[in-house]
């Protein structure tokens, strides 16, 4: 039953269609803050600008319930093995958010200490730019990946059909 | 034009030395060699596979017997008499990992400890999970970028990390800013100060199982962030205090901002207030916790609200001021058992503290110039650019190549929310800096995590860690 | 570091604040001078404040008998460690350490020069049990090897890394951008 | 007692074990499921275990779940035996005083041994180094 299924991408059926619509509506982040984008991801899970409204206030601290890994942060060589070993751990169906300039590209660091962008090491879905992006950016990124799943493009990595 | 020694093997281009200085031609031809061509390229030497390279060896806790370092985690280098004597066997130790993704460990650190059932024996922090190479960054950064390097290091105190970074090159400049300068700079660290104080309490309330702590924290954090991005334009790492005075002057009708600012945040502590000073859970899990003595506080090198817990009356903005700070009264909180408890309240009263300071700066704050006259340092205005040629060399100058700062080794501190931040600078004329070393007040925090920890339980590591609030950023650098 | 940093004869009046005066006046770093004579020592100023702090430059023999001189004098607060690469000078490393005495309020910072060939600096371990950590980070980013340190591993980089970062002839390893007229060497 | 009276029992029953049946059936033919050998190592904060956990863990470690067993089976007893009481007589109570007399031997060794005792050695040591309690001055 794994894979990608094969029916054309953008014709989904009704079934399909409820499935994404159903996982874009609670889809739970595993907490991987890092660095100063991580502050920027609990202020955007507080209250003042609020991740409640798309059903993600929980942030899983074990891969097992998460579905969706924001890289809140820059990833260092040392913990590079670490954020590969949590994301092969997370369960299908799985998607990456890289957030910042420093998770997207290496950021203003370029140099011998960090991975030069987390596509390195993990498949990413969508990059949020900004150092540190604000809550609103944020929340539209998660939204882009939102019409994403929901568009069908993504069909990497379903469980189901 | 003042000339710059010659010896300016600026960083970034590693121009080998001539070997006509005398101690070069004693080196051996191996180390010749070495000098000449070997020079390590990060990237070249080939790393394990991924996956398996998460254990990180000699770094690791070892087995008891091998441990060389057990004294010095167990608090015995300050003579600490009180050794739990009971020695249990072997396998009913179990070493397991507080890792580098774990919710409560305030970043990435990771922690190993050997539990025997619930109770810790030996903890190592390993850390380097964050490591940013800033300090090799920093030195191909001119002056001028300086700021924007060091602003990301203690993300939760970016204020008092270009403070520290501006003195010291004004020190070494041989400058001072224009008072109101001081004045902005004084107000905006203090409130950083608030937000930075606001988050750990926030974080320390969570950790212990208040949940609620956390999202009353972050609605008074916002209220500090809003004017931060209003003055700076950034909500964080703002790159707004430079070498030289402030990057601009603050937004009109910033007094009422400040007048709105300080009563919402006086009424949020007055909420933390009831909910967690006599809350028996939270007393439960505090007091008593994570104790550090005032000799371990001097030996480890901790400051700040740690240190001041334990009843170490040492403040810098008192004792080494800065910036004109000794003009404002303010008092500064102690405790009194160095306990997890006591550093909760210090830090709850250091707030109201900086939000009088903060109220004070209103009122006395100089009009006046915002940036030092000096040309060689602050780039003219626009419009001065259209009109003299001297303007526009200034400014070409200053953003082409940066400031030129003489030669000379100097070490400025400023009180940052954990502790003192530091920032040991070498310059060797030029426009960038030959070498800064960053004094991270977590770094030393991390290091007493053992001497905290041992023979408690899980629930009192977890707790302790929250209130040391360390943050990782400033760790690794 | 040369003993008296000159710097650049700008104005009069910082001409005279450059030239060191015989005896600091700060009473334990004055008798701290005369049990060590080749130590040289300099008075530097905060910007935009009044406090003086003191450096202290010593050869490596007595580094850990001036620590702990100046730890029984009353220096008891460790504060930091650091190493600094003089890649062109000739004793190329530098250590030096920071230390605060909380009664009499004053801050030293003590350094020592330690060649290329031989980068050894007896630990301070022994003195203050906070520079554990700081040793481990000088030897791991610049390779000044701490001799009697009890845990003399890397601490911030990988334990298989190879090389030491922050020496100046460790090339940052920066990836060079693709802009038309990006230089490599960023 | 006809048959009839039985029937919601039954039926209870019954709608237990259709519905546990029925969800890990389910679970099991409609739930995607590829492991793989990450997925299948225990979760070290991301860290790769290098060797697998002892299997056999000390009882220190479960220590508050053998207390919770010991006593909840004899609240289980005490519950059958409190709505029967005024019946049993003289008998049944010696019966049941025997019973708890066991179970506070064991709860006597418990706290004999410490396990009750969560004053750990850091809290020891605070009071000891720290913050002395003024009535009773010898060590905790």
């Amino acid at each position: 039953m794994a894979g990608v299924s094969e029916g054309p991408g953008f014709l989904m059926t009704t079934v399909n269609l409820g499935v994404a619509w159903a996982r874009t509506r609670s889809m739970w982040p595993a907490t991987f803050g890092l660095a100063c984008c991580a502050i920027e991801m609990m202020g955007t899970g507080a209250a003042h600008n609020d991740l409640a409204r798309f059903g993600m206030e929980v942030f899983r601290a074990s891969p097992r319930q998460a579905d969706l890994m924001i890289v809140a942060g820059r990833v260092s060589q040392k913990m590079a093995p670490v954020l590969r070993q949590v994301y092969d751990q997370m369960a299908e169906p799985k998607w990456v958010i890289a957030m910042g300039a420093c998770a997207s590209t290496g950021g203003m660091f370029n140099n011998y200490a960090l991975v030069q962008g987390v596509d390195e090491i993990v498949p990413v879905d969508i990059y949020v730019p900004g150092c540190p992006p604000g809550p609103q950016s944020l929340m539209h990124g998660i939204l882009t990946l939102h019409d994403k799943i929901m568009s069908g493009e993504i069909q990497r990595s379903t469980g189901l059909l | 034009m003042t000339d710059t020694p010659d010896t300016t093997a600026t960083p970034d281009t590693p121009d080998v030395p001539d070997t006509t200085v005398d101690e070069q031609a004693t080196m051996s031809v191996a180390d010749e060699r070495r000098r000449l061509h070997d020079i390590w390229v990060s990237g070249t030497e080939e790393r394990l596979p991924f996956a398996g390279a998460t254990n990180e060896g000699a770094q690791e806790l070892l087995p008891r017997d091998q441990d060389p370092a057990l004294d010095l985690q167990r608090g015995i280098a300050v003579e600490d008499d009180f050794i739990d004597p009971i020695e249990a066997i072997d396998e009913e130790r179990q070493i397991i990992n507080i890792g580098p993704q774990h919710p409560s460990t305030h970043g990435v650190l990771r922690l190993q400890v050997e539990l025997e059932g619930e109770t810790v024996r030996r903890v190592k922090p390993i850390i380097g999970y964050l490591h940013t190479g800033m300090e090799k960054t920093a030195e191909t950064l001119t002056y001028a970028q300086g700021s924007t390097n060091v602003t990301r290091m203690d993300y939760l105190s970016p204020f008092h990390n270009e403070l520290a970074f501006s003195l010291t090159v004004e020190q070494l400049l041989g400058i001072d800013v224009p008072p109101r300068a001081d004045a902005i700079r004084v107000l905006m660290t203090e409130l950083n100060r608030v937000a930075s104080h606001l988050l750990s309490s926030a974080t320390m309330g969570m950790d212990i199982g208040a949940l609620s702590m956390m999202i009353y924290g972050w609605r008074e954090r916002e209220v500090c962030l809003d004017f931060f991005e209003k003055t700076t334009g950034l909500r964080m790492n703002h790159n707004y205090i430079r070498p030289g005075g402030v990057a601009a002057d603050l937004p009109d009708g910033w007094e009422d901002d400040i007048v709105h600012l300080i009563k919402a945040v006086n009424d949020g502590v007055d909420e933390y207030e009831e909910l967690l000073n006599e809350n028996p859970i939270f007393l439960d899990r505090t007091i008593g916790v994570g104790v550090l003595t005032p000799e371990e506080c001097k030996q480890f090198g901790i400051s700040g609200p740690l240190a001041r817990a334990s009843g170490i009356d040492f403040d810098l903005r008192k004792v080494m001021p800065y910036c004109g700070i000794e003009k404002y009264e303010f008092d500064i909180p102690l405790g009194l058992h160095g306990d997890a408890n006591d550093r909760y309240h210090v830090r709850i009263e250091e707030i109201r503290e900086s939000l009088k300071i903060a109220g004070q700066v209103l009122e006395t704050i100089p009009s006046g110039d915002y940036r030092t006259p000096d040309p060689k340092v602050t780039p003219p205005p626009r419009k001065r650019i259209d009109e003299s040629m001297e303007a526009l060399i200034h400014h070409f100058k200053l953003f082409t190549s940066g400031i030129e700062v003489p030669p000379g080794t100097a070490y400025q501190s400023v009180e940052g929310p954990r502790g003192e931040i530091g920032c040991h600078m070498v310059s060797k004329g030029g426009t960038k800096p030959w070498r800064m070393h960053w004094r991270a007040p977590s770094f030393a925090a991390v290091q007493a995590l053992p001497t905290m920890m041992s023979d408690a339980l899980v629930a009192d590591l977890i707790a302790s860690l929250a209130s040391t609030d360390p943050v990782l950023g400033d760790v690794d650098r | 570091m040369t003993d008296e940093t000159m710097p650049p004869e700008t104005t009069e009046e910082e001409l005279e604040a450059a030239v060191v005066p015989e005896r600091p006046d700060v009473a334990s770093i004055a008798d701290l001078l005369e049990s060590f004579p080749e130590a040289a020592f300099s008075v530097h100023e905060y910007a935009s404040s009044d406090v003086v702090y003191h450096m202290v430059s010593v050869p490596v023999a007595d580094w850990v008998a001036i620590t702990q001189a100046a730890f029984d004098a009353g220096f008891d607060t460790f504060v930091d460690l650091t190493a600094i690469d003089h890649f062109a000078e000739a004793p190329r490393f530098e250590v030096a350490v920071n230390i605060i005495s909380m009664t009499e309020v004053e801050r030293l910072i003590i350094t020592t020069r330690v060649p290329y060939d031989d980068p050894t600096v007896p630990t301070l371990t022994g003195v203050f049990a906070g520079a554990n950590f700081y040793e481990r980070e000088a030897y791991d980013l610049l390779g000044v090897v701490f001799v009697g340190h009890p845990d003399l591993t890397r601490i911030l980089l990988p334990d298989d890394w190879v090389g030491h970062p922050l020496r100046k002839d460790y090339d940052i390893g920066a990836i060079p951008v693709e802009f038309k007229a990006g230089s490599a060497d960023l | 007692m006809e048959l009839a009276d039985y029937l919601p029992i039954a039926l209870m029953t019954i709608l237990g074990v259709v519905f546990a049946l029925a969800s890990l059936v389910l679970s099991k033919l409609v739930a995607p499921n590829n492991p793989t050998p990450e997925k299948l190592a225990p979760y070290e904060c991301g860290i790769v275990p290098l060797q697998e956990p002892v299997q056999r863990f000390p009882v220190k470690f479960y220590l508050v779940a053998m207390l919770f067993v010991i006593f909840d089976v004899e609240i289980i007893f005490l519950f059958l035996w409190a709505v029967r009481m005024d019946q049993f007589g003289w008998a049944g109570i010696g019966a049941v005083v025997l019973f708890m007399l066991m179970l506070i031997e064991t709860l006597a060794y418990v706290w004999k041994r410490g396990a009750l005792d969560w004053n750990v050695a850091s809290r020891a040591r605070f009071r000891k180094v720290v913050a002395p309690l003024p009535e009773m001055e010898e060590a905790a």
